[in-house]
């Protein structure tokens, strides 16, 4: 705080080490909800059913009938992860009925708008703080920006896309970029902004240039926020891939398979995708983390 | 080959079979045309598509056709395939629904996005108010899928007889627990998919015999999958990309689409054109689809071309 | 009380007749702050020939800091007028005219020992053998050498402070502008600092500014020692010290001329103080 | 950026004006030149040139160069905009170095007014709201000018007076579906959603064998798609805002979670010592340590969740509600093809979302006036 | 060279008998780093006597911080043992029972320094009007009176430290330790301060654990002398003050046993040190 010592690191929650206990008891725990939430939402059609059939239902087979819908409203988790089995592990991963397949369409685009995404979020950050004007005249309208919704001019985004001959992966990395470029450039307009006074009055002693400052003092202070923004980006970018493939037809990516699901109304597959869709932003959440402990230590700041 | 784009109104499903069929069958190479369908799904408009110069030719609803044609997307219809409407408001019995007039202080659930003009129409005909009330009808915008009846979130909900209505069964409603209005029975049907193209590329005789092309190409494949109804099936199965679909589903799919385009040729019968826009002109409202009686919205020239009688 | 005040001719007098770098004519700064304004400097008129040795000595908080901000161009006064080698602060800023030791250590933390003195270095674009060799050479200076490879956290609070000296330094500028500092250094460093800063000084011809709390420091370093009051900052006195020779040892603090200027320092400090119990 | 402001605009004004002077403003009318175009079109090149000298010696110092700038860029837009009608579908080459030419004054007007010193809070003030907005009004009249010469379809992207007339004529509806979606819905889930996120952050710090445990699950909320929680949670919640709270709840989350986790570890060794030094407990430590150095994480979450949690209501919408709302309107209206009342409730959502993530960052601006970033 | 060592019982003895606040046994700590082991502090033995005033003097990084923050609980040792108040050094820390100044303020930015100085007083549920009464008195006392409302970055170096020590004052603790606390003061306000801390040690029977780097301030104020040096950090002699009348004033330090003590303790600094030129 006051700098009278060298600013002394960041200290930080400890790592993953020795986190497979705890997190398998958060996941039973989270199980055994989830039965629970089954049996109750989908009590009511059970016994709408057994009152047509004119049967008097005991607990068990309430359980039963409860877990092994065939139309739930919320699944039972071995009935998800039965169609997770059956979606990955039984289907050639080229196949499009494998979840793999399509996890992988999704994760193509969202990786490629998250990587121009952040980029474009630091390069709108590094010019608001450098540039006073743009502090004024630019971020209102970044912040505009991110209050258009964009489920509702995605397609008009494909459409003109569409029209200059951009097919494919890029419309959809397109809105990926577009949600997940926001957290980066708050997160990192405050970052580059956090260093101590004493730091950049350093700096200025030095007569360095605006570049240099950047790179040797800004950027490293900026470090804590840059990460947990791209933590939030990344995850942000993976909700753009999957909306963005609802107006591009919708016919591959995990986004494709919770809309089909939903209109066709098998709720077993809407979960597995959403059960997907989550584990695949765990994951990316996941890496974006270790990557940044790497760095942390690397840069001699961890303890 | 010539080059020709086709913008689907909904996601591949049995509901196109016949471009699908066509285009799996050679038909379209027949005729010397390279055919690329796009599929569609909530949130396309394929109005805005064409407009965009995303396709040449687009299947959509009538009504929303002529609405866009009144905000500036000149759009003419060059073929009817689809004859019959299979639109419907399907309500569960144990709501005490048995006749229209039972509607009154009811929640029916309605699909936007430009497929709520015939049900506006019906509501108008029927003088029932769709802001809610006691004297009125609650409107809600239902989701892709018939949960809101299985739930009992809605009274009625829409359905099409290809696709929704099984879904309901498939929820565990058996029939006879069912009452189901079609809008063809009530009076207030409107041409459902149809070909549309925009009007000032008509001009180009060359377009003209593309698409004439097309058409015949295109009821061929319609009339292909209604005699061959399981392989037609599996095309539509083999054209899915997102896996989804199901072999059960698409097979009763096609079986009911068969009974709409049964008795179509191809060529918009000016009657039912006739219908629609009396059907859309009464719904009134204060935000009427259509305003005035379209004009030059349909031609025969295209049909005529591919001498389709 | 003002002693060594007067117009900008009578200080460029008093700076020796050479040429001045630092030039400061009726000086003045206020911070704004939630409960009013603070009068950090007030009225100020000094002037620095070239290879002087001037320390500002004065209680806590009456300005030396804010001061020696002002010259680096770090802090923009509020009233009067000021030159560093001739121009305005801020082009000899630019020029790169000087060196900086902060009252604080202001290391990086995520740069070792070696590269936060280097930092310098590698903004001026020194090469790197030049840029190493340097590195070694002020480590070694201040006693740090073989805690290259460490972090600032790693070190204690005094290491911390020589390490923050040895990169000033190393940059080898004209002229030295220090903020206390040897302040967390004991005795003894403390001693073979001051005859290295000495023996520098007299080497490279260098223009120091230096603040201090320590009178037996100022006396031993100096040519000039500034005496500053506070609320309003200002000057109250500036007492030469040509009474010693140029070159010195340790043992000059026991000479009378030492402890003659020592005294009256002590003097212009006690009176510039609120309390004297 | 001196550079770019003194210096770059005027120099490219002046060869544009000259362009604008030679060739025609109409593309289907070669005879149609600017100097034949009567007072209104001289007033305007004058002006127009006048504020290219204004700006070139902007940076001399502020001065009445300001206003002529002002003056040159009005009148030049006001010109562009009463030939528009004229050279719909067809611009000729003059016409549109004259309306970039006019654009650039503009931008010269924009950075000049946001490099003017500002001492008084009031004129500070008055500043940030007044540059963004002419900003704004430069967009908005490129994008008339733009897509009216270019005949670009209205269906895919109508002119800024289109919208602004049905703004006009549909105030109640706009009102209505504002209260829907933003007093219900957006206020509603946000406070629930970042409140969820911050209590499960404290959560997860005071009980280490959670921060192992729920950290790695939390991250399984972090993308879930709205495309797949948003029909659920109609089921559960039913059709009307409840539902669309709750996926903002969702949606606001884990940038939440993240931010505070992140801020909770960031005070430095010192001051924790301090605090040990002190034999503080948990909760003391938090209240006067912790949550003070994690507040500039804990806004940056709430700033980023304010645009969120606007985008998360209108989304869920598009899968079921009462016929009120703005993602309803939205979806409905595309539908429709009346794109116009589209970017209507676009403008009003815009609107809305930039006010409360001003409102955020003025508290924050309050809340964190010791953070560096605002000290100096 | 080991001159003040020796077995616990035989510490005891030196800390004259008194009852022990402080009791050191063999402690040693090295931290691990990134290129390895540093040792802090070897083999440390000491005692120390309730009512004492120890200071600890070494040259930079001899460990003076780290022993310091073992006795805090701020540290874990790596070897040997350590009581203070006859239990761990965390259930002392847990029962309040010391008050500690950092070597750099520490102060909260957020806060105004009258906040600062009574945070540790709302941890501690001292009513609000005695809180006022500490905090007005301890900022009088180091002479801020009128600072209240500002926020830290608005003081000098010195003025922040006397806040941290107002602070650790204010707690009114029966152990006080004290990390260079006087290093950015100007000798009058040094000398204020000492001759204030003495009174107020005198009058309330503290216990003090104090770094310096002053050997005249050491010896003013100590009843003994812990003289370290470095890597590893250890004890190299203990000097006792008790030559010196328990009551001084400034005037002691002219007196012949003051420099007598002054001198023993500057041999035992230089020893510790590498460079003797
Ligand atoms: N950023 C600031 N805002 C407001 N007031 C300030 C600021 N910086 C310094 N001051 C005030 O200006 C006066 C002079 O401060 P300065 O740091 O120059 O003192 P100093 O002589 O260096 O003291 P020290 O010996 O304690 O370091 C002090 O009263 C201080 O409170
Ligand atoms: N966190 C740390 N990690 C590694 N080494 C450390 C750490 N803290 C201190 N050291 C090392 O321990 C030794 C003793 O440090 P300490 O801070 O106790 O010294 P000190 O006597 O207080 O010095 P000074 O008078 O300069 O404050 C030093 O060599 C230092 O480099
Ligand atoms: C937003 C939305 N709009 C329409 C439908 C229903 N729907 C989809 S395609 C189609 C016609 C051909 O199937 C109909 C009626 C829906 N489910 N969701
Ligand atoms: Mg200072
Ligand atoms: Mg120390």
């Amino acid at each position: 705080m006051s700098a009278s010592l060298a600013a002394p690191p960041v200290r930080r929650p400890r790592g993953r080490e020795g986190a497979f206990v705890p997190v398998l008891a958060v996941v039973l725990a989270l199980v055994a909800v989830w039965y629970a939430g089954a049996y109750v939402l989908n009590r009511p059609q059970v016994m709408d059913a057994f009152a047509r059939q004119k049967v008097e239902p005991d607990f068990e087979s309430l359980v039963a009938a409860t877990w092994s819908m065939e139309r739930p409203v919320l699944p039972a988790p071995h009935q998800v992860a039965a169609e997770l089995w059956k979606t990955t592990v039984e289907q050639r991963i080229t196949s499009k009925r494998s979840l793999v397949f399509h996890g992988w369409i999704t994760l193509s685009s969202t990786l490629v708008g998250f990587a121009i995404g952040t980029a474009l979020g630091i390069l709108l950050a590094v010019a608001v703080v450098h540039v006073k004007s743009l502090e004024k005249s630019l971020m209102p309208w970044i912040v505009a920006s991110q209050t258009i919704p964009i489920l509702a001019i995605a397609p008009m985004v494909v459409v003109v896309l569409n029209a200059v001959n951009i097919t494919g992966l890029l419309p959809k990395a397109v809105i990926s970029t577009y949600l997940s470029f926001f957290p980066v450039t708050v997160g990192m307009v405050k970052g580059l902004r956090s260093p101590e006074i004493l730091h950049l009055d350093l700096m200025r002693t030095f007569s360095a240039s605006a570049w240099q400052t950047f790179w040797k003092l800004r950027l490293p202070g900026s470090v804590p926020f840059l990460f947990t923004s791209m933590k939030v980006g990344v995850a942000a970018s993976l909700v753009g891939a999957i909306v963005a493939e609802l107006p591009t037809g919708a016919v591959s990516g995990l986004g494709a398979r919770l809309l089909s699901g939903s209109y066709y109304g098998q709720t077993v597959q809407i979960w597995a995708a959403l059960v997907a869709a989550s584990l695949l932003a765990a994951a990316l959440v996941t890496i974006v983390g270790a990557i940044d402990r790497l760095v942390v230590r690397r840069m001699g700041m961890a303890r | 080959a010539d080059a020709l784009t086709l913008q689907l109104k909904w996601v591949t499903q049995a509901q196109f079979a016949g471009y699908y069929v066509a285009k799996d069958k050679g038909f379209y190479e027949e005729e010397g045309l390279d055919v690329t369908i796009k599929p569609g799904g909530p949130d396309i408009a394929p109005e805005q598509v064409i407009a965009g110069g995303g396709a040449d030719v687009i299947t959509t609803w009538m009504p929303a056709a002529l609405a866009s044609r009144e905000k500036g997307v000149p759009l003419v219809n060059i073929a009817q395939p689809f004859k019959t409407s299979g639109l419907m408001l399907t309500c569960r019995k144990e709501t005490g629904i048995a006749s229209p007039a039972d509607f009154k202080g009811k929640t029916l659930g309605v699909w936007f996005f430009g497929n709520e003009y015939p049900f506006l129409a019906w509501m108008a005909k029927l003088g029932l108010p769709t802001t809610g009330g006691a004297d009125g009808v609650t409107v809600v915008k239902q989701g892709f899928n018939v949960d809101p009846l299985l739930q009992k979130q809605a009274d009625c909900i829409s359905t099409m007889t290809y696709n929704e209505y099984w879904q309901v069964i498939d929820g565990g409603i058996p029939e006879s627990e069912l009452v189901v209005f079609k809008y063809e029975d009530q009076g207030v049907a409107t041409l459902e998919d149809g070909l549309y193209v925009l009007e000032d590329k008509l001009a180009d005789p060359a377009f003209v015999d593309k698409l004439a092309r097309f058409v015949k190409a295109s009821m061929k494949g319609w009339a292909y999958a209604r005699e061959h109804t399981e392989e037609a099936a599996k095309i539509v199965l083999d054209n899915d990309e997102t896996g989804a679909q199901t072999e059960k589903h698409q097979l009763r799919m096609m079986g009911e689409i068969n009974k709409l385009t049964e008795g179509s040729t191809g060529k918009l019968d000016e009657a039912d054109y006739k219908r629609t826009v009396a059907t859309l002109l009464s719904a009134g409202g204060e935000d009427p689809v259509i305003t005035k009686e379209p004009q030059g919205a349909w031609t025969h020239a295209v049909t005529d071309k591919a001498g389709i009688e | 009380m003002r002693v060594g005040g007067g117009t900008m001719g009578s200080m460029a007098a008093a700076a020796g007749g050479r040429e001045a770098v630092i030039e400061i004519d009726r000086l003045s700064l206020t911070y704004e702050t939630n409960d009013g304004p603070v009068h950090a400097l007030s009225d100020i008129d000094l002037s620095i020939g070239r290879g002087e040795f001037v320390s500002l000595i004065g209680p806590s908080g009456c300005g030396k800091t804010t001061l020696l901000r002002v010259i680096a161009d770090l802090e923009q006064p509020t009233g009067g007028a000021i030159a560093v080698n001739g121009v305005s602060p801020r082009a000899a800023r630019e020029a790169r005219s000087y060196g900086y030791v902060f009252q604080a250590a202001a290391l990086y933390p995520w740069r070792t020992i070696a590269r936060n003195v280097a930092l310098p270095l590698e903004i001026m674009g020194v090469p790197k053998a030049e840029r190493e060799r340097r590195v070694a050479d002020n480590l070694a200076l201040v006693n740090l050498a073989g805690f290259e490879r460490k972090y600032p956290w790693q070190l204690s609070g005094g290491m911390q402070q020589r390490a923050s000296i040895a990169r000033a330094l190393a940059v080898e500028p004209d002229l030295l502008l220090m903020d206390e500092p040897f302040g967390a250094l004991d005795e003894i460093v403390r001693d073979h600092l001051n005859e290295q800063l000495l023996k520098l000084w007299a080497k490279t011809q260098k223009t120091v500014v230096f603040v201090t709390h320590s009178i037996p420091e100022a006396v031993f370093l100096s040519t000039r020692i500034v005496v500053m009051s506070p609320r309003p900052g200002r000057v109250t006195d500036i007492v030469d010290c040509s009474a010693l020779p140029r070159e010195r040892t340790l043992d000059v603090r026991e000479t009378p001329e030492f402890l003659a200027i020592a005294h009256r320092v002590r003097q212009g400090l006690r009176a510039g103080h609120s309390y004297e119990d | 950026m001196t550079a770019v402001r003194g210096l770059l605009q005027p120099w490219l004004i002046l060869p544009l004006m000259i362009l604008a002077v030679v060739l025609p403003l109409d593309a289907a009318d070669p005879a149609s030149l600017l100097p034949r175009q009567g007072p209104f079109a001289w007033t305007a090149l004058v002006a127009l040139g006048a504020a290219a000298v204004a700006a070139a010696k902007a940076h001399e110092g502020p001065s009445a160069g300001l206003l002529v700038l002002a003056f040159g860029t009005v009148v030049g837009a006001l010109f562009a905009l009463d030939r528009l009608p004229a050279i719909a579908g067809h611009p000729g080459p003059g016409y549109l170095a004259f309306a970039a030419a006019t654009w650039l004054a503009a931008w010269a007007l924009v950075s000049e007014l946001s490099a003017m010193p500002t001492r008084a809070p009031a004129a500070a003030f008055l500043m940030r709201l007044l540059v963004p907005a002419l900003f704004g009004l430069t967009l908005l009249v490129a994008w008339e000018i733009l897509i009216v010469a270019f005949a670009v379809p209205a269906v895919l992207l109508p002119p800024p007076s289109a919208i602004g007339a049905r703004i006009a004529v549909s105030i109640p509806t706009l009102a209505a579906d504002f209260r829907q979606t933003f007093l219900k819905a957006v206020v509603a889930g946000y406070a629930i959603g970042c409140g969820a996120g911050f209590l499960v952050a404290i959560l997860v710090d005071r009980v280490p064998f959670l921060a192992r445990g729920l950290l790695p699950v939390g991250n399984l909320v972090s993308a879930l798609p709205i495309v797949g929680i948003a029909p659920i949670l109609v089921m559960w919640f039913g059709f009307d805002w409840q539902s669309k709270a709750a996926v903002v709840v969702v949606m606001t989350f884990f940038p939440m979670l993240v931010n505070t986790v992140a801020g909770l570890a960031a005070a430095d060794p010192m001051s924790r010592d301090l605090m040990r030094t002190y034999a503080a407990g948990y909760w003391t430590s938090l209240l006067k340590l912790r949550l003070p150095v994690a507040m500039p994480f804990i806004f940056n979450a709430l700033k980023i969740n304010s645009t969120l949690a606007l985008i998360g209501a209108i989304v869920a919408e598009f899968f079921g509600t009462p016929i009120v709302g703005m993602g309803f309107r939205i979806s409905t209206e595309v539908g429709r093809m009346n794109i116009d009342m589209v970017w209507a409730e676009i403008a009003v959502a815009a609107l809305a979302g930039s006010a409360f993530y001003g409102a955020v960052a003025l508290v924050e601006r309050v809340a964190t006036f010791w953070h560096p970033s605002f000290r100096r």
